[in-house]
């Protein structure tokens, strides 16, 4: 199904935002009034084009942490996101028990997941799992670093999902680095796509920073996934525009030219000029939702600045589960 | 009641959760139409079919992380590692994940699943199919830790195993699977067995003897050996190792001020560490003697010589031998 | 290089003594005599002809449980072997603390294994880093179980010999089997040479019942490898003959009629015949063979029945090294 | 004598290890031209080249596979994990491979690698940045486990390690990088500091408390702390806690009769219990008082948001507080 041009402007506006959002939360850690942020400036047209191809509400999202945009599409407020950079007690992920960027939204089906990489994978096809044995037509989207890639975790997950044709769609967001060390170093391939040769599934490589290709990609993915016809690995090529976190130095690893060339292409951008070229939105309407932007952003953190810490004996709980409540 | 063995009782247990709870189902190596290498899945598959009794890949990591994610979809998933040995493929599934979801989740996720694997030594598999490697996990919040040293408790506790809403790690002494017989309530009498106490397993008066799993049923024998000569042991079966059922050990040690820990892991590191810490921070002002431990030889894992298996292994004559001492004490 | 007549026969022997020695630890089993036999028969071909594509005392082997036909051919005595299935004190791969065919001869560059399957294929890919730091034309050859691929251990291990080009060369004895689970339900793949296009090293694949056949795939690789053209995945298709070890009974996931249909394609048979149909041996030559591999055999039962077990407390020790002896 | 911090004294300590033995050779990730994230590689990818540091693929499996590898082949590498958080997917190469090599080939091969990974909380990292995780490896024999509390013993120890012909697990205080510092002896005066003893870090009479790395730094100033309170402490810092070196903790308990173990991790199943159980089974006769521990309490692992990481971390503070406590017993 074709996107609509309303659904296209919601898409840009999604990127927009969390762009944004992601900005503040810079400023907010240079300001000292937050102790870190991990970032997903630049990796937002492949976000946002992946999560919209997935219907909110029944199918599943197992992201990782520089998703940003993905959660925001999902249904997390600003507001939430900046309390969980502040550690205040109302977000809604982890009740400030983890760190910004660990997203968990058990409402919007979005999996919490944890620091150490691709742990996340066989989650999802285990989901996956569930869905085929209850005969079941969702669709579970995940994501991850091609650095991530070169855990064994992931491979077993795709090798698994692939064994019993399960609806697991991995999409890795190649952003070109895993903290300092390049993918030359993490694997002799390509692309990640490439990897699924050797695992029995497609393997589609796709321009992380067009958003619609991204879409029509994974919505080619998910459609095969809901059908019955198995995973797909799809790998977006993008970059990350900004060092690793707020903990890290990029100028080692990485010279400016280079960082200054790849914000030429800056995917915010990039579909900034494309909606206008196309007329899917005037430079008007632009500005307002830029505008419109600035302001939510700005309530958020206000918002969340006035939210309460939670208690330190808070954390005593909940260790154990009385009740499964998530069924 | 009838007599059935350990591994009969395990074997009932799946099959009438699986036939109770059409969310359960068991994914391992060899569960299927081999019916499990020791046979713990026998008939399963026949009966219930390929769903719900999934031959997985080789693969450990992929059994758990995988069972994690049905059982936050909503399934309530056996796993099955073929040997406690191999557990360590799954470590990071285990510990970072399946015992931190619900904590770091605040709550919004719990993974309600069960790890089964058979563990222990003395049957000639050597340092890689002999392990005891529950100290690795009783250390860890969010799980749960269960060792059962008979039929009853075997099925009681594994039944409830499936049904806790946490994850459940259930370590099985392999030795005893066919060599320990017991009886349990004929197959109309629903019955489980609560996660979380200790039992003392035989009252006495003299000293306790902690113990759990192979070593349990080696502490009753042991404890009857020395009976006849006077000794009036107590026997405790800790069965869940994880969280520690503090109040039951520091009951028995007030009444007997004498503490004997048994498990045929190794002994620096090992289980019996906690159980000693805890009598002597919380039981110290009734002990009458020094905190013992019989434990395995501070070695990599168990030798396959036999001769060197046994010098490894605690037995009863072993038990018998460390109760005398304390009890002269 | 072309193998010469005499090496030929000399690795026919390979296979006829590994197979008789295989088959009289079955007996010995069904005597009593032994606690536990893990089997190589049908596997013998394979493994003769990779062992003789590298260079014996220069070269590493990094083994799996089944290979006791390499390990013959790399100097294993079959007293020795016979030692290790009845735990006798002068077992030299373990001093019996492992149970059999857990191999190990420091003296031929044979490292010692595990258990858990597929932790041996990091070690090759790390031997093969120290070869190349240290510029060393050295190669080695791991082998492994098709099922065990699927562990993230083995596509780690060489993901990075491919990333670094490394002197390794991944054998794969695909016997159709892990225990009962056939191949469908460990890959997705039909080959787990298939696998190798995924992560950037040439993958290829051998009728692993024909000696020479993978003799030469093998020699290829272990050539590129040495001239610095990094590592392969090779996999050869065969056909476990025998229950996965004394402890299974494999009449329960396949049937006597799959099990006989097999039992033609007995590499042993298959390769004696053709010997003797190319003019490499007569029948008398081979009946020579087969009694001199009766006699070695017999005196390896009567040696190693003869040997003293270990002394209990002989276990204590050696935990931890006070010097590096395998440098 | 020159003062340096924690972080600078590890980086000493592989920089002359590289220079001094060719054989020697780091990987992990980020370690190359990032020179680590936490820095103690800087410059040596530049001194050394790529051959010496090499930057592995996000593969912790790899990281240590690939150096038991190296090591049985002759190299001595120093594998880095970046966080401690993240060993677990090295698990079964630490406790199947490194730690097993040696006993089950009966000493034809053994592995000679160091395993760095720095550890603990307090830092904002939240449960995955923040763990301590020795207590799941001072239960294996085979392996040895470091824990620096200062740079002295840092560079001293770390050296020691790089040259043991065993698997060493050396753990850092991440807190304590920076801001620990302290005097070490001049580049041209080479020393070391022997892996095995523990050691008495501050002589008293009162009662004990046996500390390492971080908590062992704030156990010295609780001790400073009471001491104007007229209470005579005595610190151990414990630096090898496997295998454990029960002398040294025997005697110092045989002097002040009292004990309190103090550890970041979890309480239950942490390396205090088996301190605790050394003294409740061999220093009992000399005990005057419940052997104590103050540790981490057991959740998970350490809360990001700053009052719950408070609430979790133990501090000079709460030290004293349990000092006072056990004195006054
Ligand atoms: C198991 C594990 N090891 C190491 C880390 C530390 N770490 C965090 S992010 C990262 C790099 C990830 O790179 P990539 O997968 O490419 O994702 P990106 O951050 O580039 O989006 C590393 C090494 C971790 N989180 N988990
Ligand atoms: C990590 C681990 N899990 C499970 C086992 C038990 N096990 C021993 S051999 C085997 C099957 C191996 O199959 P494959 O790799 O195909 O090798 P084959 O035995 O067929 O030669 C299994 C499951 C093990 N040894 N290690
Ligand atoms: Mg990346
Ligand atoms: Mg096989």
């Amino acid at each position: 199904m074709p996107l609509s041009r309303e659904q296209k402007k919601e898409m840009f506006w999604m990127m927009l935002l969390s762009r944004r959002l992601d900005e503040r939360a810079w400023v907010l850690h240079r300001q000292g009034k937050i102790a870190f942020h991990i970032s997903g400036i630049g990796q937002e047209a492949a976000q946002v084009g992946a999560v919209y191809a997935i219907e909110k509400g029944k199918d599943w999202l197992v992201p990782y942490y520089r998703d940003l945009a993905m959660v925001i599409a999902m249904g997390m407020s600003p507001s939430e996101f900046v309390r969980s950079l502040m550690g205040k007690a109302q977000e809604p992920t982890s009740g400030a028990r983890q760190m910004p960027s660990h997203f968990s939204l058990h409402h919007a089906k979005v999996l919490s997941h944890s620091a150490p990489v691709a742990t996340q994978s066989p989650h999802a096809s285990g989901i996956g799992l569930g869905i085929k044995l209850d005969g079941g037509d969702e669709v579970v989207l995940t994501t991850i670093g091609e650095g991530s890639t070169s855990q064994g975790e992931w491979y077993e997950a795709v090798n698994f999902a692939a064994i019993h044709s399960l609806p697991v769609v991995f999409l890795v967001e190649n952003n070109r680095y895993a903290i300092s060390v390049p993918q030359e170093k993490q694997m002799a391939v390509s692309s990640a796509a490439d990897k699924a040769c050797g695992l029995g599934l497609p393997g589609i490589e796709v321009d992380g920073t067009d958003m619609f290709e991204v879409y029509d990609a994974v919505a080619e993915a998910v459609a095969n996934a809901r059908q019955g016809k198995g995973p797909s690995v799809i790998e977006a090529k993008m970059y990350r525009l900004t060092p690793h976190s707020s903990d890290d130095d990029d100028r080692s690893y990485r010279t400016r030219e280079e960082v200054e060339e790849f914000k030429k292409q800056d995917p915010l951008i990039m579909m900034k000029n494309q909606f206008i070229e196309q007329g899917l939105m005037t430079e008007e309407e632009y500005n307002n939702l830029e505008d419109k932007a600035k302001k939510m952003v700005d309530e958020a953190v206000e918002e969340a600045t006035k939210a309460p810490y939670p208690k330190g004996a808070d954390a005593a709980t909940p260790v154990y589960a009385e009740e499964v409540k998530n069924d | 009641m009838t007599e059935i063995t350990m591994i009969e009782a395990i074997r009932q247990a799946m099959d009438e959760e699986l036939g109770r709870d059409e969310r359960v189902f068991i994914i391992g190596e060899d569960v299927g139409v081999r019916g499990g290498v020791f046979r713990a899945t026998q008939g399963l598959f026949e009966k219930y079919g390929e769903d719900r009794v999934i031959d997985s890949p080789l693969a450990e990591l992929t059994i758990v992380g995988v069972g994690i994610g049905a059982a936050v979809y909503g399934k309530r998933p056996i796993c099955e590692i073929q040997f406690a040995d191999f557990i360590y493929p799954a470590f990071n599934q285990i510990v970072s994940e399946a015992a931190k979801m619900y904590y770091r989740s605040n709550g919004q996720w719990s993974v309600p699943m069960v790890i089964r694997a058979p563990y222990g030594g003395g049957i000639g598999g050597g340092l890689y199919h002999s392990q005891s490697v529950e100290a690795f996990f009783t250390q860890v919040p969010g799980l749960k830790v269960v060792i059962p040293s008979n039929p009853y408790d075997a099925k009681g506790l594994l039944k409830s195993a499936v049904r806790d809403p946490n994850p459940v790690l259930f370590f099985e002494p392999k030795k005893g699977y066919r060599l320990i017989k017991g009886e349990v309530p004929e197959d109309d009498q629903e019955y489980t067995v609560p996660i979380g106490p200790a039992k003392v397993t035989r009252p006495g008066q003299d000293l306790t003897v902690f113990a759990y799993g192979m070593m349990h049923h080696y502490a009753l024998q042991a404890a009857e050996t020395v009976a006849s000569e006077g000794i009036d042991v107590e026997v405790v079966d800790l069965r869940t190792l994880y969280p520690v059922d503090r109040e039951t050990i520091l009951e028995s040690v007030r009444k007997t001020s004498k503490a004997l820990i048994v498990h045929e892991d190794n002994l620096t590191g090992g289980y019996g560490a906690e159980i000693a810490a805890t009598i002597a921070e919380w039981g110290f002002m009734n002990l009458d003697a020094p905190v013992r431990r019989l434990a395995g030889p501070d070695v990599p894992a168990v030798p396959f010589s036999h001769p060197m298996q046994e010098w490894f292994m605690i037995n009863p004559d072993k038990i018998a031998v460390a109760i005398r001492d304390l009890a002269a004490f």
